[in-house]
């Protein structure tokens, strides 16, 4: 299992903060695809992917225990 | 440890972030404090909602020094960032950078707040009198088609390397 | 009437300087802090001792802040130096400009303390271990050989078209 | 009578912070030369002047209760 963290906009459309899923062994393109088209696919294309804190490519595998973060375009400072 | 990299809900006082900096090589700090506007593009803020992925924002910021270090040498830097409802006029962000010559603090501070806005996890939603809208950096919007930023990108591929 | 510009005996804190720029069209704030380096050039300062025309340097220090009003528009700036002996670490100089977006910031700021180092009537003079020494701003020698520095020069010509 | 002001090194050289002077009607270049040579020309050659506190070239006339400064290369932030 993985933990999926929601962030700002993307965190209003899914409704939740976090989501705890199977997706060991899946790219992140597959987790997305398996796990969050239902929410809308748009607007998970334009946001950054991190895996355990760092910026991450979709064909990055997960493994358990990782925590994935959707990224949506930054807007601090 | 002295934590000069941090993500609060208090109000930010410059000063803290100024002494962290202070040092006897120092000859000159830049400091850069963002503020909330009133108005931007002619709309009214009422006030803003900052929110953070804390534990990586932090290490972002970081980075952000260490990039700052590799860059220009002898260099100290600090950087806050607020989260939660901030009112107008209120410090979203401080950031301060000694040297030992002005030229190298201004040019330091100024990359630390353009990097802040590209790549640290922080987002700042609007509130305004007809509604709300969380903001993206509208710079950003082709290269985030690609799945993330140009210059996170550029980085990653540096890291490949190293 | 509030004071922006303004010459003092005692320690700096930036808060102060900071807080006569903030206002609800700002959402930038740059400073830039002086402060006393120990080691120039390979050479250890015990401490400073600034002297300065006061009554001329303040007016010196509004009239920086006139030229960035007039330079970058929707500008508030701030500027204290202090005089008197000074240790190390401790802040000769503060400024601090607030603008609606950054990059004017950082651009008068550093423009304000190009423009001290040529106008204001403020000197330094150094305190080795082995002998003291009034400083003159190298830079300005050239200029100084035909009266006053080029800068100035220019800028009465300019008065004098008005 | 004008008066006359000295900072940083000139003070050291004159030995004073300022000099009152008959000076009314003078140029600047005309007072240095009957006031200041006996403390040395060269340095009084790379100051600047101000006339109440602004900058003046050295040709400007003096008049009575004007205050005269000799800013020497300054050095301030």
């Amino acid at each position: 299992m993985v933990e999926v963290l929601f962030f700002a906009e993307l965190r209003d459309v899914v409704g939740k903060d976090k989501l705890t899923v199977a997706a060991d062994g899946m790219t992140i393109t597959e987790l997305k695809e398996k796990w969050l088209t239902s929410y809308g696919v748009e607007k998970f294309n334009v946001a950054m992917v991190a895996i355990n804190e760092e910026y991450a490519p979709d064909d990055t595998l997960v493994k358990a225990g990782d925590v994935i973060a959707f990224i949506p375009p930054v807007s601090g400072g | 440890m002295e934590k000069n990299y941090w993500i609060t809900e208090e109000p930010i006082q410059l000063q803290d972030v100024m002494d962290k900096v202070v040092r006897r090589e120092a000859g000159a700090i830049s400091t850069f404090t963002g503020i909330v506007r009133e108005f931007t593009k002619g709309k009214r803020t009422l006030y803003l909602e900052y929110q953070a992925y804390i534990p990586m924002a932090e290490k972002k910021l970081a980075q952000i020094g260490q990039e700052i270090a590799e860059k220009w040498g002898n260099t100290k830097t600090a950087i806050v960032h607020r989260i939660g409802k901030l009112d107008i006029s209120e410090i979203a962000v401080a950031i301060a950078v000694s040297t030992p010559h002005r030229k190298d603090a201004f040019e330091a501070s100024e990359y630390a707040i353009d990097r802040i806005k590209e790549i640290v996890p922080i987002w700042k939603k609007e509130h305004w009198e007809d509604g709300t809208l969380w903001i993206g950096d509208q710079q950003e919007t082709t290269a985030y088609k690609q799945g993330m930023p140009a210059k996170v990108q550029m980085e990653m591929k540096q890291g490949e390397k190293e």
